[in-house]
Order: structure tokens, then C-alpha cells, then sequence
């Protein structure tokens, strides 16, 4: 396999998650399976106006980077990608990003859903509501479902 | 006594109204746990952010660590609750 | 959740993947997971000039419409596109994607990979191999890893 | 007797050297394990394609079927090694 870096950033911009995913496969013919994932902001049934995503700068890339250094290890990939926004975001755009490219979509699906699992619990970054109404509301509380999530893999 | 950066996030940084500074360690003070009892004790903010300091995540020089962490050579401790990112 | 239909397509053309992802989340902000896999032609090594892909017409759409609606049945999903290339594909070329949108992440991953495994095992689609010598090579035999794979979900 | 429509796929298909033809169902032959034995020995072909019938996939009326399927009332019954798609 070719030698490859994860790409890792964090940002408030949006991103492109299909030249994000072109990246890792243009050029060779090695590749067999990508898979993308993309988190998104969600209204909460009409409730929400924003997210608010605080983080802990320099620790956020270097955790995500850590994150990624595991996962690279324990499946053949061929290239990852993981992208993670900061700031105010609107329902309906797009908070995280992860790709993975491997020769078989087994090693592909799973680091993907590592590297998510793993980005909920240990990234320091956290969501903030803003309600419609213009309040701003509470912290997003941790979800148990993550932390099983992320225990699965160890 | 030697400088100590501390950082705050999410809602510790709200309740200890501050996201950053610099302390000097006091003597005694020899671990994560032991920093959260100090710092619980200068005000009611401070209370407020450690009053379940089983909640609280720390990190020593930008590194997850458990509260027995030795707190001996780290130039930045955080503080923040559980991370929702993602 | 709105109602949805799965979109189902067979077809000699490519793709587009991110075309095809905005598709489920265009103008709504109760999508939180969107998961695209990518199945792509390997070259082996250099061994390979093309992948000729032959399909049952009628059945191939049929029984991946049978496998969207199980994986419909199984998880709460919002969305869903499968859409499987035939004929001849160039290395480095696209030949399957699969699209999952939930609220959720674990339904979204889970789904599409459900719903790679039955394509693999299930749809009528067989892989001829073309080398780059010159010769029409072997038809590709069906790997045991991928009946194990879909066997997980009984 | 009655008309049935016979489709090969992939190696079977090369093999049987045709993509498919219409037969009379011949009386005695009720299931999809009696046709392939049936088709076996029609000529050379049809042997080879059905050589080894366990590795054989059936399908009536585009639906997977088991080999002791009944073929009643099929109109199209298909032939083809294991899939490979994806």
C-alpha cells in the first residue's frame, strides 16, 4: 500500500464532503471501497435555530489525530479523511465529516464507524442549543448510547 | 508554587465566568482531584462549576487524564464536562 | 417521519455520489446521519483492464427493491438510494453506491451495510474479469467472507 | 406440457451457449433439481453448465428459489452461479 496521511481538520467553514471523498480515491486504482459519513444538525422537531459548537483548540486536532493513528492501525485503509466543524450551525448543514478508503468495504465501514464512535466521546468539543424563541438553551448532555458505542471497540 | 495555565469549557467556562488563567500551584495540590477541591473553595462560581467533580473530564498539557493524575510537570490543565461533538 | 420511497436504479452510466446524498437531505433538518458507501473497480495489482459487470434485468431491480425494504423495516431511516453500474468499468471507476439517511448514526452505518452485503450476495450482478493482457479472464468467484458478512444479520 | 422460459446467466450461460429459449416443460419434471438434471442431458453444454448443480442458483419469476421449489405455475425459471455484484 502506498504511504498516506490523515487529512484532520478543524474548522468553522463548511465543507466539500464529495471533493473530500474524490481526494482520496483520484489517482490510483487500489482502492475498493469508500465509505462517507456526515453528521448533520437536526431542528429537533422545529425547536432548534442553531448549534453552537464550542471546542478546546490545538487538543481538538490533536485528539481527532490520535483517533485517527488507532484506527489506521487496527484496518488496512488507504486513506482517511475527518473534518469537524466549530462555531454556529444551522439545521441542516453539516457538523462532521469522516471518509475512509480501503481495498474492502468491511475495514472501510468499520474505521468509519470507529473514528465517529471515538469523535462523540473523546474530541473535545461541545454542543450548545440556540432555541427558536431566541433563547439559548442548555448544554447537549452526553449520551450514554455513545459511551456503549464507543466501549464496543476494546 | 510554580505557574499553571488553566482552561475552561462548555459550562465550567460559564460557571467559573472565566476560560482561562494562570495560578500558582498551591503546595499540597498534588493531583487533578486535589486542584478541583482547591478551586471548588475560592467562590461561589468556582462551587458551582466542581460541585460534581465525578462529572468533570480534565486533561493534563491537551491529554485526557483520570482525576488521580499527578499534576507534577504539566504546564495547562482543562477542565470540561463530557464531550457531545461529533 | 415523511414518508419516503427508495431510490432504486440500475444503469450502464456513472454516477454521481454527491449528487445523489443531497438528494435525501435537500430541504429538510430531521436527517443527523448521512452514510455513502462506494464500491469501486480494483485494478489487482495492474492484473486488471476492466471489470465487465452482467445483471438479470427486471430481477436485479427487484430483488434490491426486496433488500431497501428490509433494511426500511429494520431501521428508522429517512432515506435511502442504491444504484448498481453493468457492463464494462475501468479501474478507478465507481461501480455500486449505497446511501443511508437516519436521525442517528448507528441506523444510517448499520443500513448500509446491511444493504451492501445483500447486494453482494443477493442481487442478481456477476463480475467477468478483463486482463490487461488482452485475455477475457474469469468470472469472479463468490468469496465465502461475503456469505459470512450477510449471514451477521439473521 | 407447458411453456416455460429458460434464462442463463454468467458461466452458466456461456456454458449452455445460449441466454435463454423456451422449452415445453416435460411431464415428470416438477421441481428446479429435476429440471437441471433434465437439462444435463440435453448435449455437451448443458452438461457442463450443470455439472455441479449445488453450486447452481435458481430463480422462478425473478425470485430466489430453493433447488426442491415446485415449478408450478413458473413462467421464467433462471440459472446462475452465485452472485458477484456490488
Amino acid at each position: 500500500m502506498k504511504p498516506w496521511n490523515p487529512n484532520i481538520r478543524v474548522q468553522a467553514e463548511p465543507f466539500d464532503a464529495a471533493h473530500e471523498s474524490q481526494r482520496l480515491t483520484a489517482g490510483r486504482n487500489d482502492v475498493g471501497a469508500l465509505v462517507t459519513f456526515t453528521g448533520l444538525c437536526r431542528d429537533e422537531g422545529g425547536r432548534l435555530a442553531a448549534l453552537e459548537l464550542e471546542h478546546y483548540p490545538g487538543m481538538a486536532e490533536a485528539e481527532i489525530a490520535r483517533i485517527a493513528a488507532q484506527a489506521a492501525e487496527r484496518w488496512p485503509l488507504m486513506g482517511l479523511t475527518a473534518i469537524h466543524r466549530t462555531g454556529k450551525i444551522a439545521p441542516g448543514e453539516p457538523i462532521v465529516l469522516v471518509v475512509t478508503a480501503s481495498a474492502h468495504r468491511k475495514a472501510a465501514f468499520e474505521a468509519a464507524e470507529f473514528l465517529m464512535d471515538f469523535l462523540k466521546t473523546k474530541a473535545p468539543f461541545w454542543k450548545k442549543e440556540h432555541h427558536k424563541d431566541g433563547a439559548s438553551g442548555d448544554w447537549v448532555d452526553a449520551r450514554d448510547a455513545d459511551d456503549d458505542a464507543a466501549d464496543r471497540w476494546s | 508554587m510554580r505557574p499553571v495555565k488553566l482552561r475552561y469549557f462548555a459550562w465550567v467556562r460559564e460557571r467559573v465566568g472565566n476560560d482561562e488563567e494562570e495560578i500558582e500551584l498551591p503546595d499540597g495540590v498534588a493531583d487533578v482531584a486535589g486542584l478541583m477541591t482547591w478551586l471548588a473553595g475560592r467562590d461561589e462560581g468556582y462551587a458551582a462549576a466542581f460541585a460534581e467533580p465525578d462529572v468533570i473530564r480534565a486533561a493534563l498539557d491537551q491529554t485526557h487524564v483520570d482525576h488521580d493524575a499527578p499534576l507534577a510537570g504539566a504546564r495547562e490543565v482543562a477542565f470540561f464536562p463530557p464531550m457531545t461533538g461529533g
